[in-house]
């Protein structure tokens, strides 16, 4: 088992250099330079903008500079930011990680104890009410925009009857209360997760189906036992191993998903932080955090994939 | 003898949108106490299907027993709800199954598997459920049985597996094994072995047999009286050394031929002409007619009744029709 | 190995003046290999063929039986090349086709060598219709003249194994098993092939389906002069179809005699133990036969046996057999075993 | 007691065609038998209704919009919706009606277009890896585990900001980079189908490789490939909006549904006009939906697995 884990992460290395490259090299496919925002400030010369330049080593063969900067990522440092002069990359992301992090692990908890009993109720009595219901409701959220749902709600729950804060972590100017951090927490973690939420469900549902189609289940019935017990101890474990994985391919949507919920509820994370960063063209920014959420969807499914071969006696290593 | 089984007019259809399937139609079958009655037909002919029903797992939505009484000694199967035929199934009959890769759950161990059952059916502590299991693998023929039982089902073979689903089957001393297909997934050597540990277990617990097959040669190693199916109706009852010397239907005599022997006697294989007939689309007169050579006008006109022709043989044919019935 | 070598030399010096073959597998092996690790390094190999000795003889059927996991499907489709071999040599009327490269294979064996498989579903293809499927092999050979031509013989074909040419614009899934497996032979035999290798051809059928396609397939060999490597598992099956039967277990040849000598006595102790394990319908007042009940499972061909590869199993094994490869020689006229107790 | 002769002849002819074949006027092909299938599915038909519906409307735009895009009334800014304008109109007084058509037009185009690049991409790829698997299928695959591996949206949101936002820019960088989900299907269908014995067969007989995967094993696969179109579909649509309402899409004044949500943003809008915002996400979701519920009744109709 040891060796097997040791065995995955050795594998992750060269995806993690794919990826370096990838985020490096889409941002040498802009026009210009990163200078050319700051061109638009008369306070700085030509002078100031090669002496620029030449200290970023922006005047490198860009494989000297990919080379220096995946020795400087390694170290964890992403350079500086070109925005917030003089203040590291690093420094930043690490402010805010940690409101992007209560997102996504509080809608990706939401989604899961929400989806997996739905989804097998669904699958215990396929094309009943219940499983129709389940299944409509399931059709509807992940066929609704996320952004647009998150207008709705702060149109609706916010502007009009005020029940909701419209954004932000915490109300400002006030010590911090949990109550609070909650209150503001509800509409984005319910807007991130409904996506996600829907298409576990349909997952949930389908792999329990399957299951419950198998031969030894037959043999559990055959057994005597009763459908409850067959359904839950002899499918939901073997239903429930894919949706495992599932839940690890999840986490690039939901990073992605969380760049659009934190622009909606103005919510400091680092989506938002990229966001703005790519408006102003903040390139160190920009490579640190596309590299870092690759990193996390990496991690991801290292994870689930460990956690697979936990649950899954079939696996040898 | 008394009779253990008692099946009455069974018949099993599958309510598909267009058409309605008869899998099973009106089947008439008894079973004696330690007795091994072979169900014999091919692939269609209803013999999966009516042993699913005995069991009351006629898959569902579609399938349905819509006529027929099943009696098990004095308790009529049909009636019983669904919590008392969960009491029947695993403790008075049980059932194995034709594919032993995939009919042990994969992500439990083996011991688990098997001490469920016993817990379940007999009320006994987990621990002496676990000896009762490791003694159950041994009598199957496991001589780790401590550390079988710690296994999982992938590290087993397919003969292996069957083992195990014979243990289980046995584990609470059923009046009645339903075996369907028990070997046809296994090879020869390991087929020769299943069939030998059935033979001796029976004997040792005084279980009777439902043994579910389209294979001749495991027929006449194990049973002692066959019933051959096509399409949905028995169409002859005879006793196993009988069977092969004198088969009364056409459809048995044209099953015997159709297998090649060991010995090579037979130089040109007799064939069966055309395929079963579609089940959506069963014909008005005899269901064998339009494959059988010794058919005539009244057999595409009118269906033969299943007749006794002595105490132990029945057939389902109008050639047999102006004999006298012996008492 | 050496012993293979040596089999291979007795093999071909036994064959009589004047005897032709259509067919030569000279210590034929495949290895599968077993990756494993983070670089996917070969760390084994399964041994599915490790070292096959066969000379096919023109018109014969000959049956290779065994039970799963034994290497004859294995044997049967390197033979024909939808494998590559990892050693020895497949020589198809004297020409070296073990390392053809699948053009040289179109021009050679392509339309000389064909097979029938098992499964009647999986070998359509759901897609194309019956008249598709039989004028492919037509087409890509540019036989015949012209599509019409072509049509013609297509429906020739369907008579010969009994079908209606009318069914001409149907597709796989209107035809039964049975059905499937004519339309499977009529394929195999569109390029007047000399050989064809059936794999299972009649194991996924019901019984009385599977006597019409063996009462077929008997016809079509006197028709058309054929020579069969039947490859199954069903004994009988192979008995009432075959001149010539060998045993193969664990990838490696046990016996190999004519169907008489083998079947009525059988030398190899695996040949016995799998005659006695087939179950026969008994008739009235005839004996039980005896049985050998074999222990144990096959073992796995990744990890053989050392010695000779059934000693695991063998009721009657010795010493030498968990040491020393037998030699496979001629112990009696015309029939082969490998086994120690034959020194 | 005598019994009837019960001699079975031997003189079987073995050409004796089986008889029980059902007679049918036409064969019926796979194509055919799916067709049927999904026409009984009512949410996959009414689903393709409603997109038909919309696709016809996006071609008809000029026809059917009571207003020009564009016309600007300043004096009738964030009306109800009424006779004149039946969905409202927006903050600079442009019909939302006429917009939402319009707009359907740019979300249709880029999701059609998109999809075709990367059913291409994919299919090619994935094809090439399935087919000839070894150190191709390892290099093509691990080239999609790193593209996996970045969050779409980073990738989409980091190369529009920098290759400046349009219509083409959208549909190249779609195509470029969400070809991977189709390619891992592609090859999966590609690996099973390849061992299959009718392409065995295929071998044997001696049919070149081109006609072995483009003939026989494509054929087989198309029908994964047509639902992973459809879902695509509309998840490039999702996609195109999301980035057109953070202003990365669709640049104003070109109307798409999208943008037009990212102007409905402010307070005041979403305080005095609620219509406004309602109408495009709509749009969006039953566009969607259509797709999903179209995806899925090919899904089954094109399972050879689900019979009935």
């Amino acid at each position: 088992m040891i060796a097997y884990i040791i065995r995955r992460i050795i594998l992750t290395i060269p995806l993690l250099l794919g990826v370096s490259v990838l985020s490096f090299g889409i941002v040498q496919l802009a026009p210009g330079d990163p200078t050319a925002l700051m061109m638009d400030n008369p306070g700085i010369s030509q002078e100031d903008r090669e002496a620029f330049l030449e200290e970023q080593g922006l005047n490198d063969p860009v494989h000297v500079q990919y080379v220096r900067w995946l020795g400087d990522i390694v170290t964890g440092d992403f350079g500086e930011s070109l925005i917030y002069q003089g203040t590291p990359v690093t420094e930043l992301i690490m402010a805010r990680l940690p409101n992007t992090l209560l997102l996504m692990v509080v809608s990706a908890l939401l989604a899961i104890v929400v989806a997996i009993p739905f989804g097998i109720v669904s699958a215990r009595k396929p094309y009943s009410l219940t499983d129709y219901t389940v299944t409509t409701a399931s059709f509807l959220g992940m066929a609704t925009p996320n952004f647009w749902f998150g207008l709705v709600l702060i149109m609706l729950l916010s502007v009009h009857l005020g029940w909701f804060p419209s954004g932000g972590v915490a109300t400002l100017n006030e010590p911090f209360s949990l109550l609070d951090r909650i209150h503001h927490l509800i509409l984005p973690a319910i807007v991130l997760a409904t996506a996600e939420t829907a298409s576990l469900t349909r997952y949930t549902r389908s792999s329990m189906l399957d299951v419950l189609d198998q031969d030894y289940i037959r043999t559990a019935r055959a057994k005597g036992f009763k459908q409850r017990k067959v359904v839950y101890k002899h499918g939901l474990r073997n239903g429930l191993i894919p949706v495992l994985t599932l839940i690890g391919l999840m986490l690039p949507t939901f990073i992605g998903g969380s760049v659009v919920t934190e622009k909606i509820f103005n919510w400091p994370g680092i989506g938002l932080l990229f966001i703005d960063a790519t408006f102003q063209r903040d390139y160190p920014m920009i490579m640190a955090i596309t590299m870092i959420s690759a990193t996390l969807v990496i991690i991801g499914n290292l994870i689930a994939d460990i956690l697979y071969a936990i649950f899954d006696p079939r696996i040898e290593y | 003898m008394a009779s253990l089984l008692n099946i009455e007019n069974l018949k099993t259809y599958f309510f598909q949108k267009k058409h309605v399937v008869p899998a099973v139609d009106g089947v008439d079958l008894k079973l004696n106490k330690g007795e091994t009655v072979a169900l014999v037909g091919e692939s269609g002919s209803g013999k999966s299907m009516t042993s699913l029903s005995i069991m009351g797992l006629v898959p569902k939505p579609g399938g349905e027993i819509v006529d027929g009484k099943i009696m098990l000694e004095d308790i009529n199967l049909t009636e019983l709800s669904e919590d008392d035929m969960c009491k029947v199934r695993g403790k008075e009959i049980s059932m194995i199954f034709q594919e032993p890769m995939t009919s042990l759950n994969p992500v439990l161990t083996i011991g688990e598997q098997l001490v469920e059952v016993i817990t379940y059916h007999q009320g006994v502590n987990r621990a002496s459920a676990v000896e009762k299991a490791i003694e159950l693998l041994q009598i199957v023929g496991f001589s780790r049985a401590e550390e079988i039982i710690r296994d999982y089902p992938h590290r087993l073979s397919g003969g292996m597996r069957q083992r195990v689903m014979i243990a289980m089957a046995m584990s609470c001393n059923p009046k009645l094994l339903i075996a369907d297909e028990p070997t046809t997934a296994l090879d020869v050597t390991i087929q020769a072995q299943i069939l030998e540990l059935l033979k001796n277990l029976t004997k040792e617990f005084d279980t009777s047999i439902l043994l579910i097959t389209h294979d001749l040669g495991v027929v006449s190693e194990l049973a002692e009286r066959v019933i051959v199916m096509y399409a949905g109706e028995i169409v002859e009852e005879a006793p196993i050394d009988e069977i092969f010397d004198e088969p009364y239907h056409p459809y048995t005599e044209g099953l015997i031929k159709s297998v090649p022997t060991l010995t090579g006697e037979i130089e040109r294989l007799y064939s069966i002409k055309g395929n079963v007939p579609s089940p959506d689309s069963l014909p008005k007169g005899c269901r064998f007619a339009s494959r059988c050579n010794k058919v005539f006008g009244r057999c595409l006109e009118e269906k033969p009744q299943l007749k006794s022709i002595s105490n132990s043989r029945s057939v389902r044919c109008f050639l047999y029709d102006d004999e006298e019935e012996v008492e | 190995m050496d012993v293979n070598v040596l089999s291979e030399k007795e093999n071909v010096k036994s064959k009589g003046p004047g005897e032709d073959f259509i067919l030569e597998v000279k210590n034929l092996k495949k290895y599968f290999p077993i990756k494993d690790g983070i670089l996917q390094k070969t760390v084994g190999h399964v041994k599915a063929v490790d070292g096959l000795n066969l000379n096919i003889k023109k018109g014969e059927t000959f049956g290779i039986v065994g039970e799963s996991g034994c290497g004859k499907s294995t044997a049967g489709r390197t033979i024909i090349r939808l494998n590559k071999p990892t050693e020895g040599k497949i020589l198809y009327k004297g020409e070296d086709i073990t390392k053809a490269s699948e053009n040289q294979l179109r021009k050679s064996i392509r339309k000389d060598i064909q097979m029938i498989f098992q499964d009647p579903f999986a070998s359509l293809n759901p897609r194309k219709t019956l008249g598709k499927t039989l004028m492919e092999p037509l087409e890509a050979h540019q036989l015949y003249k012209n599509k019409k031509e072509r049509m013609d013989r297509v429906k020739e074909l369907l008579d010969v194994v009994g079908l209606d040419p009318s069914y001409f614009t149907r597709y796989p899934h209107e035809f039964s098993g049975g059905q499937r497996q004519r339309i499977g032979i009529a394929r195999a035999l569109a390029l007047n092939p000399e050989l064809i290798i059936a794999d299972e051809a009649v194991s996924a059928l019901d019984v009385s389906i599977q006597s019409q396609i063996i009462n077929l397939m008997k016809d079509l060999q006197e028709k058309f002069n054929l020579t069969y490597i039947f490859i199954s598992h069903d004994l009988s099956v192979v008995r009432h179809i075959s001149d010539r039967v060998a045993v193969m277990y664990l990838g490696n040849l046990m016996e190999l005699a004519d169907k008489d000598s083998l079947y009525s006595e059988p030398l190899h102790p695996y040949s016995k133990a799998l005659l006695s394990a087939v179950p026969v319908p008994k008739k009235k007042g005839e004996e039980q036969r005896e049985r050998i009940v074999l222990e144990g499972d096959i073992p796995n061909p990744a990890n053989p046996p050392k010695g000779c590869v059934f000693h695991t199993r063998c009721p009657v094994a010795m010493d030498v057999c968990k040491e020393v490869v037998p030699t496979f020689k001629e112990e009696k006229p015309n029939h082969y075993v490998a086994c120690h107790l034959y020194n | 007691m005598t019994l009837p002769e019960k001699d079975i002849s031997k003189n079987q002819t073995i050409t004796s065609p089986d008889i029980n074949l059902e007679v049918k006027q036409k064969p019926e092909s796979l194509w055919r038998i799916a067709f049927d299938k999904f026409m009984k599915n009512k949410l996959a038909v009414s689903g393709a209704v409603v997109l038909i519906i919309i696709i016809g409307m996006a071609i008809f735009a000029p026809l059917i919009a009571p207003h020009s895009p564009e016309e600007q009334v300043l004096t009738n800014r964030l009306a109800p919706p009424s006779a004149e304008h039946p969905l409202g109109t927006d903050e600079l007084g442009r019909d939302t009606f006429s917009r939402l058509l319009y707009g359907a037009r740019v979300s249709l185009t880029v999701g059609f277009v998109a999809v075709a690049g990367i059913i291409s991409i994919g299919t090619i790829v994935g094809a090439v890896a399935g087919y000839f698997g070894g150190i191709i299928d390892s290099i093509l695959m691990r080239v999609v585990d790193v593209i996996i591996a970045f969050p779409q949206i980073f990738l989409l949101i980091t190369l529009i900001a920098v290759l400046e936002p349009s219509l083409g820019t959208l549909i190249v960088v779609f195509a470029l980079f969400s070809w991977t989900g189709t390619a891992r299907l592609v090859r999966g269908e590609f690996l099973t189908l390849r061992t299959r014995e009718f392409v065995l067969a295929a071998r044997t007989i001696g049919i070149r490789k081109g006609k072995i995967i483009f003939s026989h094993i494509l054929p087989n696969a198309i029908g994964p490939i047509i639902v992973t179109a459809t879902l695509q579909i509309g998840y490039v649509i999702l996609a195109e909006s999301t980035l057109s309402y953070l202003g990365l899409g669709v640049q104003p004044p070109t109307p798409s549904w999208g943008n037009m949500l990212q102007a409905a943003q402010d307070f005041s809008i979403m305080l005095y006009a609620w219509w406004y915002p309602l109408f495009p996400g709509l749009m969006i979701l039953i566009t969607i939906l259509s797709f999903n519920f179209v995806g899925d009744g090919l899904r089954d109709a094109l399972d050879p697995k689900r019979k009935n």
